[in-house]
């Protein structure tokens, strides 16, 4: 259903992302959120009013009901989206709604791998494809064993953008057919939501990034202020911030749903994009 | 032997089409470095030497193969023997691998352990050996499984481990390993993960199928010394720790059936766990392997009246043996399996655990149809003493 | 070995000046087949073969002798081997006495057993073994043993004993005992009295301490395969069939100290358990001894955090020993038989009964005086799991 | 103190009343309590009441705190002796001050091993000849291990009541010095207060007891109704009866001591009393 309703597909906004952000001199913002939760049709008024609070590119977590990488705050997210029936397909129906007046914002899905298996690689790089995803970032498939998904996604032209840690061997980041769009480096250890790295930390590993890619390098997980988020911009192509918005949002005290949630998460992407268009360029 | 000897599948960590290592990126040089260290460990004639000798000396090891005599049964039918890991030290056969991956991380210079438990028996084992080696324990378990098994929690305290109750979805096995694997993820440089069974990512099932198939050894050595060829060996399957230890010594010999026993649950409509027949190739917990989970791919709450069964994913080598057809699979109802724990216990004086309660059942049910001159051997993973409160709640 | 042979003391069932048979008389036949039973048994090949082989299948014997390493004692001292009789079956060593007698009743034509417990270790083993040879059971226990031990209780109604709960006296062994012999008297035509310790009329001293060498037998065996020859062989007497048991195989060592500990209780002026120490030559049970008993002849109430020592009675050999100076006394007090026990649990992953604890801390205590070239044995008759509430009351 | 205060001893009071009532053509009849239950001064008018009511021969308790053979009744006169500081010293007091009243009836103490052992057998036999017991019965105490207290009581001029039960072999039975009085015939197996004897058990019983003394033979255990011991009397040279009296007298409703305690006594012994007398001579 969704694949038909799509009207056109771009071969890589991703790209065609950090093109525009490099010849402007800025350096990219993502963000994350797990479809549906808490239900479809906020989850698609919240894509786009991140597009609106100044959000270059959307991480949609699928629903999952084991994010065995995860903390606290997206385990929860998961559960919400899944007990309003989110799931690997609705996610994909998600996407295509948001495509439907949104052909330029890049979106990558980002989940676990059980999900992909059930519905088979093939099926699901031919349905997000024409939902108008651009790619994958799987937390718990390694380069070792995505063999069948990368040859998935390549025919269907996405990507799967690899995970980054400093103490991988050569032979895990090798550069191969189907991996792109930019580099997720992750400078701590443990799940999502947890402490920080030092900016020098984050600096070694960026910079180890950036001997074994060419892709642009977009840092993750503990990113938790304006001042962190900054810091990184200033060393990096890009900056993800998933849990710490999260949970700034929740932390508000007052009931947030819909348009007023809207309204809190608009003020803290705000900040942390001035903060992160503020930086130095590398 | 299938596992005694080195793993040579077609890619490395697979049996056939399952296993692998799908884990965070950033686990696979810890993966690399395990697999290295328990290779060359494994050919290390000290190490092995020390293994054996804390296994005789600490875990009590060779238990017996004793036969459940002819009154057990209404009517007559093959003989039941049954491989008495519940006579080892306190775990049950947890014990084995436990002993084996503490050795292998103070080999590899790490002093602590992190582990998860269903019904407490791989927490226990882990917990004592760690203190027996002088390493910090840390355990996660279910708040239901901890609420169920209060002896169990009371006892990985008693040996000093740092005991993390998981209230986290079904608050059972498949919780609290979620929260183990997270916890080591986020501290691998000094903490060792303990897997309880032969699941999880490659060396994982590797390394524990070769500590756990001790069992398979000696069960051969025993029948072999009272001239026994059974007709078939039982094993009810959690983890799979105990299944895939006693089968590895007999998957070579075509003619003695292999039967996996899963647990079906309370009744129709209820949580069961039969992943092994009734599962999808999916991936759970770092493997691809048979998995209980729906059609979008989220995993099912696991349920057993046998906490150590309740788990949603299956062994990589146990679900290539079963695709393969080699490994048979019977599914065993919470009340038969009780009913199996009551009668052995009134009837042949021997507490098992509600786990082996299912292979017994099965066990019965398939000697029924054999001869008295056969043989099928049943696998005792640990004794009934946890199950007490469940078994006879009345008394 | 003193016990494995044939007794030979100067009058019939004594031991020295201890033991007889002070039963009422209607008794005295019965005592004399069972005496003639034994005797004509122990010296069956036939069934010392059943024996031993029900001692390896069913009760997992031979236990381990195992080195508790150097890290559970602040200071240097003698190695500490502890021979790992919580590594049999569910009753601890009771089980080798039980299994004899059960199997000795079988013999004789009986079809029922009937026993005292104290802790419940003797209760269960003996119910679990009557159930393995097809026998009934009936067990008596004191009330305030029974509500100390719930595990227990439904772990010998699991084995489908009849267990009778006494409310009588102070409700611990004492009273149980004088229920069982009660019960006895009325019925020895169809019930065997099993014995739990090598106490009572003879021939139970002899019966039970022959059941019970084996302990010392392979023990015995295990040093000489280490190539040890100990200073001291420590154990907790309780009814003392561990303590026999272990003792037997050494009594004609001069060089070997023999050690009984003894319950000294939670302090002064409250109740104890040191009767070989400071029990008056007395009458208890059938047999002259060493009692606690107050210059009046009543019975003193025993106390020990440990029911299974809380016994004012001794076994008559044991008694023929002390007086003898060839056995030495210790008194440890219930806070450092905890003390030891949670440092064995936390230092070295196994967790021992506080019967064992007292042995323990003697042995502890011991080992300071002796250099590390030295080595004293521990006897550990049994798991701590039953005392798990006991030790640690808090977690 | 009491055994100066005792002014004489009877050799053989036990061997004069058989000789009293053989020459009557009557039966003994016995009855038991055990000392200091409820306190010294009522045991010593119960004990006077005893032969007032009838009785012949007493059996007289020492309190002991594990009394193994004895069922429920007797277990707990034994712990109310012991409450009222009741113990073997204190009933050889007892003995030596009913002696002082009555110089006939024979007592014979009854009781456990232990009691005798602490207090040393030559000791024991001194004091209670002094104090005017007759004989005892040791529960506890078969002759083979009788050896020391048999001598020390032959010594002091008293016997042992040697308990007889018909599956005894003959060295078992054998008379030896120091053992006389009567043959206490146990017709049950099991505690005291147990289930009785059929009337034809007991006739085997006290045949075989004829076989193998010379001794009158005394009837004991399970008696419980006036019709069961007339039975009885009717082929032995005298009936026991214990718990049975005492349950008779604690059932009747209403509060029991002393003087009103005794007149139930007194009234539940007359009833046996003439049964026993209306019996046939064997
Ligand atoms: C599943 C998941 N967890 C976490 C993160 C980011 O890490 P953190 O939450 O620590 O900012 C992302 C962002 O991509 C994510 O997709
Ligand atoms: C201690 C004791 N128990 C019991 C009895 C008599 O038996 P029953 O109580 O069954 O009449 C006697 C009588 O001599 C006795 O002394």
């Amino acid at each position: 259903m969704a694949a038909s309703i799509c009207p056109y597909r771009s071969i890589s906004r991703v790209d065609a992302m950090f093109d525009r952000l490099r010849a402007a001199g800025r350096r990219a913002f993502a963000t994350y959120a797990v479809a549906s939760d808490p239900s479809f049709e906020e989850s698609l008024a919240e894509l786009h009013g991140f597009v609106a609070a100044g959000i270059d590119l959307i991480e949609l977590g699928y629903p999952f009901s084991d994010p065995i990488l995860d903390g606290a705050t997206i385990q929860k997210a998961n559960r919400r989206g899944m007990a309003a029936g989110g799931n690997l397909a609705r996610t994909l129906d998600l996407v295509a709604a948001f495509r439907e007046t949104d052909g330029a914002t890049p979106i990558v899905l980002m989940g676990y791998a059980n999900p992909l298996a059930v519905m088979g690689y093939e099926a699901f790089a031919a349905r997000a494809a024409a939902s108008g995803v651009d790619g994958i970032i799987v937390a718990d498939m390694p380069l070792r064993e995505a063999g069948a998904l990368l040859a998935a996604l390549a025919m269907h032209g996405m990507v799967m953008i690899p995970l980054f840690a400093m103490t991988l061997e050569e032979k895990d980041v090798a550069p191969r057919p189907g991996v792109g769009g930019f580099l997720y480096c992750i400078p701590v250890v443990g799940p999502t939501g947890g402490p920080s790295a030092t900016i020098e930390t984050i600096g070694t590993a960026v910079a180890c990034c950036r001997r074994s890619t060419t892709l642009p390098v977009m840092v993750g997980f503990g990113i938790k202020t304006p001042e962190a988020a900054a810091a990184v911009a200033a060393i990096a192509d890009g900056v993800i911030v998933a849990s710490a918005l999260i949970d700034l949002v929740d932390a508000e005290a007052g009931p947030a749903a819909g348009v007023q949630r809207l309204s809190r998460y608009s003020r803290h992407i705000w900040a942390f994009r001035q903060a992160i268009d503020l930086a130095p360029a590398s | 032997m299938a596992l005694a000897q080195p793993l040579a599948p077609d890619r490395p960590g697979r049996y056939g089409r399952f296993g692998g290592q799908f884990v965070a990126p950033v686990l696979l040089p810890v993966l690399d470095r395990l697999e290295a260290a328990f290779e060359e460990a494994w050919i290390d004639r000290g190490f092995r030497m020390r293994l054996d000798g804390l296994l005789h000396d600490f875990v009590g090891r060779p238990t017996p193969l004793s036969e459940a005599v002819a009154r057990l049964l209404p009517t007559a039918g093959a003989r039941i023997l049954l491989k008495r890991d519940d006579l080892t030290f306190n775990g049950g056969n947890y014990a084995n691998s436990a002993l084996g991956q503490c050795l292998l991380a103070g080999r590899m210079g790490l002093s602590c352990v992190v582990t998860d438990t269903g019904s407490g028996q791989n927490g226990i084992a882990t917990a004592a050996v760690a203190a027996h080696l002088g390493m910090a324990s840390i355990i996660y378990m279910g708040a239901r499984d901890a609420a169920r098994h209060p002896g169990a929690v009371k006892k990985m305290r008693a040996f000093g481990a740092d005991l993390r109750i998981v209230q986290d979805a079904d608050g059972t096995l498949h919780a609290a390993t979620s929260a183990a694997v997270r916890h080591w993820m986020g501290s691998s440089d000094t903490t060792a993960y303990v897997a309880g069974a032969p699941i999880g990512a490659h060396p994982f099932p590797r390394i524990v199928g070769a500590f756990q198939a001790v069992i398979g050894s000696e069960t051969r050595l025993q029948l072999i010394a009272a001239g026994l060829m059974p007709g078939a060996v039982v094993s009810a399957v959690g983890g799979g720790s105990s299944t895939v230890g006693i089968f590895s010594a007999f998957v070579t010999d075509p003619g003695i059936r292999l039967i996996a026993v899963e647990a079906g649950g309370s009744g129709e409509g209820q949580p069961h766990s039969a992943r092994l027949a009734s599962g999808r190739t999916g991936i759970l917990h770092g493997a691809e392997t048979f998995v209980l989970s729906d059609e979008n791919g989220h995993i099912l709450p696991a349920g057993s009246i046998a906490s150590g069964l309740a788990y949603p994913g299956s062994p990589p080598e146990l679900a290539d043996l079963v695709a393969g057809g080699r490994v048979e699979t019977v599914r065993i109802m919470d009340e038969q399996a009780r009913d199996a724990v009551r009668r052995l216990a009134s009837g042949e004086g021997i507490l098992i655990s509600l786990e082996a309660g299912h292979a017994l059942a099965a066990a019965e049910a398939l000697a029924q149809t054999l001869s008295p001159s056969q043989a099928v051997v049943v696998m005792v993973p640990a004794a009934g003493d946890k199950d007490l409160d469940i078994v006879w709640p009345e008394s």
